[in-house]
């Protein structure tokens, strides 16, 4: 853990001294210990502010698209993290000759909120990032945590009635503050659609149905493109379980149309694209 | 009073709404049920217009579009095609009856299948109930 | 006048209060405690240190209804939405948000211009406080003069024991309520003591603490500076800081229609919101998070001093707790004032 | 809050019956924002337009609702009526209850209820309406005709006398198509080739015409009045430039091949022209044939060539055309009747099919228009088999149009050659065209035996000696109920007229719709029958469904009429429903320029917003669908207007 902070206060000074990056993404000191903050180093001088350990949750891609494109950023990332820029790329949100990846080969971090370890029930928590310039460390080993998926065995089980009652209940909760897609990194409409008035989708007052409105249509938004990051619960002020949704149009997307998210740089957006022999039978 | 469900169709202007004419220039009969609105292509059905239409009280919501490959803007209904089965997923997982919600491919001579699929839709409907998990209701407050 | 009840009748107690009025107390949810109307008195509890969202909706709710209307042919109906409400109590208020009512009211009834909004609700409700005897690390009410057994601008303040809750009239008010509540019985001459040395112990807990000297001036004074930039880079301007904020108060109004029918509402705003100052024709003076943020920390600890010699805020620490990125109002502020 | 007038039509009793048109126009009366709500008779007519138009006026209307037919029926009907008033046309909203209510729901309760609720959602919708104005393009004054059988020479011709350029691509080495190989045309009995020949060679002496023969169009993009039609050229091995239509090299070929336009009966040689009054009067070589080409070594076309214009190493070859208008004539195929055992095509010799015979009866013909069979004798007993393939559940159901009276043609001049028995084996008699059923008359005077009944086995197992040798027939004759076994020489089958094998992929090069038998689909059957549903592309003849030849000529001439409505113009009105970007509301995403066919997005680096090129835009809505941000706007079809429009469908 250590190591991985000194490595990465390392390579940071190293790509701001030389130019290489403009800005350093990372992770920096927050009002106690368990409350680190999203970091962005501009000066060799930053450089001592930048703290990694295991509340370091965020997924720093966030803040990429703040800065416009062209600037040269070095940023950290974890498993998922690094999977949330191959999508941004894909996208052309940034470019990869911009971007410096620093790999953080850790899973397992900790939710400064509840206290507890973050594991493939939360996020997709895979070992290591999938795409990466520089690793601060070895390789983080494989290891047997079953699917990401197995977390919704419970939801998908439930009669319909029953599972419209958990997520009424859970979207009833909803007060609109926004955080789960102010802290999504693919969220980076701006406006976003609930916030129009022509048309205006939903009511802005927070009910059930404007609620599921906002958030079944953002689901949507994310189909193929959300990576698990799990940002959006871990943001949620009244722990609405987002992710355990957005796996489910994850889990779908990947069967019906063969494409796992932020894996490869050279997948297009599954609802961007189509096969002609997509099957009729996804629509039954 | 026997319920009587209320359904939002939306039709492409090519195939489907076309194949809705053909069904009444040949006075197929089907149910009432159906109200069509017309787009020009499968491809203009934004899923939130679905969550919508299950807000304001549709007890179904049908699509039509053209048949794989025979799309007036060539690749429109493929699109669609995915959006539209990601949108059922989604339907189903927040815990509505999937059945609610249902694409079909109708073509512009296919009057018939128009109307059989009308019947069969407004039958399951029937049978499924009112829909009053999505729909907005109307504040009582006093 | 110092009353009591044993825990165990605690039930009892809440279904009185129902009958008095129209109660709002805390409420264990999924996501932690927070304030309800209360249907059931067994929803009520008092094992919290704090509520996930102010008390503020008592008098101001997420959404308040204003008028209703109905579209006719060539004209459309309209009904007002009656202010008589009936008498309210608030149950369970930490002593910083009770002192927040009194922040809010010099807002909401400025130079004599009421909003009857606020006030009628405001006027017939009896706040209900309640001490506190632990401090969490986001926690700077210290700095605003206000300590975890406070009494002031309560109409009741309660201190609960290890078997029973004792309730201490603070006003006419008060001692009104406590008074037509027979299921209470007087306290006794240790409870008094054991009341007292909970307001003692009380004022003696320290939180994080600031010395607000200068404070407004200063950041009038580098409004334009860099720092805000800086110090607003974390932020994901979602608006959990000002929603959980017991004295954020900012609200738009919307027609909200459907069918031919609908009804004119407030609904709290943000001004973390990309919207949120966007006018009409497109253009918006704060297009800048570090814009959006400033104008979060000034409103409270600048703009507002100069307005009503007060600081809108009372250290209640939820937008720290509530943040997804851990923005900490209290460091800002600091850091602020030591930049200059 | 808008001001909208409700007209709402009768349809004589079309609509009237099942829908209560008062009620519905005091329904619609109350309508927030409805000023004015009307019923009349035939609102399509003179006093009904007259009618819109006075209320739009009188009482200042911003928005006009008729409901009525189909909008694919009179919405452009409307909007000139619209327009005409000094409204805006994109102010109109049609509500269609007559398909979508009268005509499919027999309760009146229910049609009227579904019919006020239709209406309701127009009004939503027409409140949020906004005007748009039409756009104009340059046209392409030129324009190209695909396929070169009676249908295309003719359309071909009639644009070209008008001073047009036309592009007229054949895929196989001459024009004629199908109509060359016919010996006589009914019911006339006038020489086929002396009709056509003519206007053959009309064609090849227009300088208007631009003939593209062995040719193939292989993508078309763009959009009326500026289509970009690549053509491809398929190899010849004969430079037609240089070629002087000698024909010295054909006599000299020892290659031979079967004759396509001989059905297969005879053969010709590898370097041909496929008949003799082929146009144009220059060879190909069949590669599959040629001695060079198989075996390496021949070249003595090469060698007999005075004009060296023979080439063994040309290539396919690609031209980019830009026309305004394209008329597709792609004729038919003739069912392959093999697979119909039962009738025993290609088991038996005696067994022909109906194109076979009119080269047995011509004398350009393999038999040079003598009736004998492949066994060289003349037949001495005949049946013709009519309905194979169509009226058929089992293959097609529709009925081929031209059989009865080609079959009819045939035992007459069967009856003219040979002395031999002639049996037409009918399920009814269709002789519904000009003259047909006075042609009918006439053959059942001239002792050809007629059998009304189906075929339904032809076979060689005999069960009495008199039908040794024979080919046997077996039909219900079902007037008088009589199972019947005739012994015939000669079978001739009448196979259905089918689409072309390669329709479906035409269809799509074309952008045009297909029926569900694989003919071109038309815009409307009456009121648009030689419009697809790409602006700009029209139909002629027998691609659009069986036909005979008066009514493809007819039809020819009607699609010649139509492209001249396009490239007739110097500009031409597009529709004004497109989509456009709000730049505040674009988040960058490039979703659109992702999705969309036509290449209408890109995306401005620059500003990180798209932008549309509304040229190119056909108004399909799948971008602003692919919009996350509703930053795309799609005209007239916008998320608000059609949200609207949902809630007003809903509401009651």
């Amino acid at each position: 853990m250590k190591d991985i902070e000194n490595r990465l206060k390392q390579e940071a000074k190293r790509l701001l001294e030389s130019g290489e990056a403009e800005v350093v993404l990372a992770y920096g000191r927050g009002y106690d210990e368990k409350h680190p903050m999203p970091y962005a180093a501009k000066a060799v001088s930053d450089v001592d502010n930048i703290v990694f350990d295991e509340y370091c949750t965020f997924n720093m891609t966030r803040y990429l698209t703040e800065y416009p494109l062209g600037t040269k950023i070095a940023i950290a990332v974890k498993s998922c993290d690094s999977r949330t820029l191959i999508v941004l790329m894909q996208e052309e949100k940034v470019k990869r000759e911009d971007i410096v990846i620093l790999g953080i080969p850790y899973r397992d971090m900790i939710d400064s909120k509840t206290g507890k370890a973050i594991d493939n029930s939360t996020a997709c928590n895979l070992p290591n990032p999938v795409l990466y310039d520089i690793l601060l460390g070895d390789e983080v080993t494989e290891r047997d945590d079953g699917s990401p998926y197995d977390v919704l065995k419970e939801l998908e089980e439930m009669e319909l009635d029953v599972r419209w009652e958990f997520w009424s209940k859970e979207f009833s909760k909803c007060i609109r503050c926004y955080a789960c897609r102010k802290a999504c990194p693919m969220c980076y409409c701006d406006p976003c659609f609930i916030d129009q008035s022509q048309p205006r989708w939903a009511d802005k007052s927070p009910s059930l149905e404007s609620n599921l409105m906002f958030h079944l249509t953002r689901f949507y938004h994310l189909a193929g493109r959300c990576i698990d990051c799990g940002e959006c619960s871990r943001a949620c002020p009244v722990d609405i379980p987002l992710h355990l949704f957005h796996k489910k149009v994850s889990k779908e997307c990947e069967e019906m149309f063969d494409q796992v998210s932020g894996m490869s740089l050279d997948d297009k957006q599954v609802m961007v694209d189509f096969k002609m022999e997509d099957s009729d039978e996804i629509l039954l | 009073m026997e319920f009587e469900p209320k359904i939002l169709g939306i039709a492409c202007n090519w195939c489907t709404y076309t194949g809705a004419d053909l069904a009444g220039t040949t006075r197929v009969q089907y149910p009432h049920n159906v109200r069509v609105a017309r787009v020009m292509c499968s491809s203009r059905v934004n899923p939130a217009f679905i969550f919508r239409a299950f807000q304001l009280g549709s007890d179904g919501v049908l699509i039509g579009g053209c048949e794989p490959g025979d799309c007036h803007y060539s690749t429109g209904n493929y699109y669609a095609r995915r959006r539209l089965a990601i949108t059922k997923k989604i339907l189903e997982f927040a815990g509505l009856e999937p059945e609610r919600f249902r694409v079909e491919w109708i073509s512009a001579s296919d009057g018939i299948k128009f109307a059989e699929v009308v019947k069969e839709f407004t039958e399951e409907i029937r049978a499924l109930g009112p829909q009053t998990k999505f729909k907005v209701k109307k504040d009582i407050e006093t | 006048m110092l009353k009591k009840i044993g825990l165990e009748k605690l039930n009892e107690f809440v279904s009185a209060l129902i009958e008095k009025g129209t109660l709002f107390a805390p409420v264990k949810g999924d996501a932690g405690v927070d304030f309800q109307e209360i249907k059931n008195a067994g929803d009520v509890t008092l094992d919290f240190y704090n509520t996930l969202q102010s008390p503020k909706c008592v008098f101001f709710p997420q959404t308040d209804d204003m008028v209703r209307y109905r579209l006719k042919k060539e004209t459309t109906d309209i009904e007002e939405i009656s202010l008589d409400f009936e008498p309210r109590i608030a149950f369970g208020i930490r002593p910083c948000d009770v002192k927040s009512f009194e922040i809010m009211d010099k807002l909401f009834t400025r130079g004599g211009i009421v909003d009857p909004y606020w006030e009628s609700r405001r006027k017939n409700t009896t706040i209900m406080g309640y001490a506190f005897d632990a401090v969490d690390p986001a926690d700077f009410y210290g700095a605003f003069g206000i300590h975890a057994a406070d009494t002031t601008g309560s109409d009741v303040f309660m201190v609960k024991g290890e078997k029973n809750l004792l309730l201490k009239a603070i006003t006419e008010k008060g001692e009104k309520l406590l008074s037509s509540v027979d299921t209470l019985e007087d306290a006794l001459e240790e409870d008094r003591k054991y009341f007292e040395e909970r307001l003692k112990k009380g004022a003696e807990l320290e939180t994080r603490t600031l010395s607000l000297e200068g404070v407004a001036g200063k950041l009038r004074d580098m409004f334009g500076s860099p720092y805000w930039e800086k110090v607003a880079a974390p932020c994901l301007n979602c608006g959990v800081c000002t929603f959980v904020c017991p004295t954020c108060h900012c609200f738009d109004i919307q027609d909200e229609t459907l069918f031919g029918e609908g009804t004119r509402r407030k609904i709290w705003d943000s001004c973390m919101f990309t919207d949120f100052t966007l006018e009409a024709s497109g253009h918006n003076p704060r297009t800048q998070k570090s814009q959006r943020l400033r104008q979060r920390v000034n409103h409270k600890f600048s703009y507002y001093v100069t307005n009503f010699e007060v600081t809108s805020c009372v250290g209640c620490g939820r937008c720290t707790r509530s943040c997804p990125v851990n923005i900490d109002i209290l460091t800002v502020v600091e850091e602020a004032v030591e930049s200059v | 809050m808008s001001r909208i007038g409700v007209f709402v039509c009768h349809c004589g009793m079309n609509i009237a019956k099942t829908v209560r048109i008062d009620d519905v126009v005091e329904f619609a009366g109350e309508l927030p924002g409805v000023v004015v709500a009307e019923g009349y008779k035939f609102m399509c007519s003179t006093p009904g337009q007259e009618l819109i138009q006075e209320k739009i006026k009188e009482c200042n209307l911003d928005g006009v609702i008729v409901a009525a037919c189909s909008p694919l029926m009179h919405e452009k009907t409307f909007r000139k009526v619209a327009e005409g008033a000094g409204l805006n046309q994109y102010l109109l909203t049609i509500v269609n209850i007559r398909e979508q209510c009268s005509w499919v729901i027999e309760d009146e309760d229910e049609a009227t209820s579904k019919a006020k609720a239709l209406i309701n959602g127009a009004v939503y919708r027409t409140h949020l309406l906004a005007p748009l104005e039409s756009r104009f393009i340059d046209v392409n004054p030129e324009a190209m005709v695909v396929g070169g059988g009676i249908a295309g020479i003719q359309a071909a011709l009639e644009l070209a006398a008008t001073g047009k350029k036309v592009y007229l691509v054949e895929k196989s080495p001459t024009i004629g198509g199908h109509m060359a190989q016919f010996d006589k045309t009914f019911p006339t009995l006038d020489c086929s080739a002396c009709i056509l020949t003519p206007k053959m060679d009309a064609v090849l002496q227009n300088p208007n015409i631009d003939l593209m023969t062995s040719c193939e169009v292989t993508e078309v993009k763009g959009f009326v009045g500026n289509f970009d039609v690549t053509v491809k050229q398929k190899a010849r091995y004969v430079d037609h430039d240089k070629c002087n239509g000698c024909l010295s090299c054909m006599e000299k070929c020892p290659g031979r091949g079967l004759s396509e336009f001989d059905e297969g009966l005879d053969k010709r040689k590898s370097i041909y022209i496929p008949f003799p009054q082929a146009v144009p009067q220059k060879p190909v070589i069949d590669r599959e044939t040629c001695i060079y080409f198989k075996k390496g070594k021949c070249r003595v076309c090469e060698q007999v060539c005075e004009q060296d214009a023979i080439d063994f190493e040309q290539e396919d070859t690609y031209r980019d055309i830009t026309v305004g208008a394209i008329i597709a004539a792609t004729g038919y195929g003739l069912m392959d009747t093999t697979p119909l055992v039962q009738y025993g095509y290609g088991k038996y010799p005696g067994v022909y099919n109906a194109l076979e015979v009119e080269r047995l009866f011509n004398s350009t013909g393999p038999t040079e228009g003598k009736v004998v069979m492949k066994d060289g004798k003349e037949p001495e007993s005949i049946a013709i088999l009519h309905c194979i393939g169509s009226r058929d559940t089992n293959y097609h159901e529709y009925c081929s149009r031209v059989c009865c009276m080609y079959a009819l043609k045939f035992a007459h001049l069967f009856k003219e050659k040979t002395s031999a028995d002639v049996y037409q084996l009918y399920i009814d008699m269709r002789c519904f065209g000009k003259g047909y059923e006075e042609f009918y008359n006439r053959l059942l005077e001239e002792n050809v035996k007629f059998v009304r009944g189906k075929a339904a086995r032809v076979t060689d197992v005999t069960v009495s000696p008199d039908e040794e040798g024979k080919l046997i027939v077996e039909v219900e004759d079902t007037l008088s109920s009589q199972f019947m076994r005739l012994p015939v020489d000669m079978v001739v089958l009448s196979p259905a007229m089918e689409a072309q094998a390669d329709a479906g992929e035409v269809a799509r090069t074309f952008n045009i719709g297909v029926d569900k038998d694989n003919f071109f689909r038309e815009k409307h059957p009456k009121l648009d029958p030689l419009s697809t549903t790409t602006d700009g592309v029209f139909l002629a003849g027998a691609c659009q469904g069986p036909k005979d030849i008066p009514d493809t000529v007819a039809q020819a001439i009607g699609a010649a009429a139509e492209a001249l409505t396009i490239v007739g113009k110097e500009q031409l009105e597009l529709e004004a429903a497109t989509v456009y970007v709000d730049p505040y509301v674009c988040c960058g995403c490039q979703n659109c320029v992702r999705v969309c066919t036509y290449s209408a997005p890109s995306f401005d680096v620059e500003k990180n917003v798209s932008e549309i090129n509304e040229a190119l835009c056909k108004g399909c809505g799948l971008c602003a669908a692919s919009c996350p941000t509703g930053a795309i706007i799609a005209r007239h079809f916008t998320n608000d207007q059609f949200i609207g429009e949902m809630e007003g469908l809903m509401e009651f």
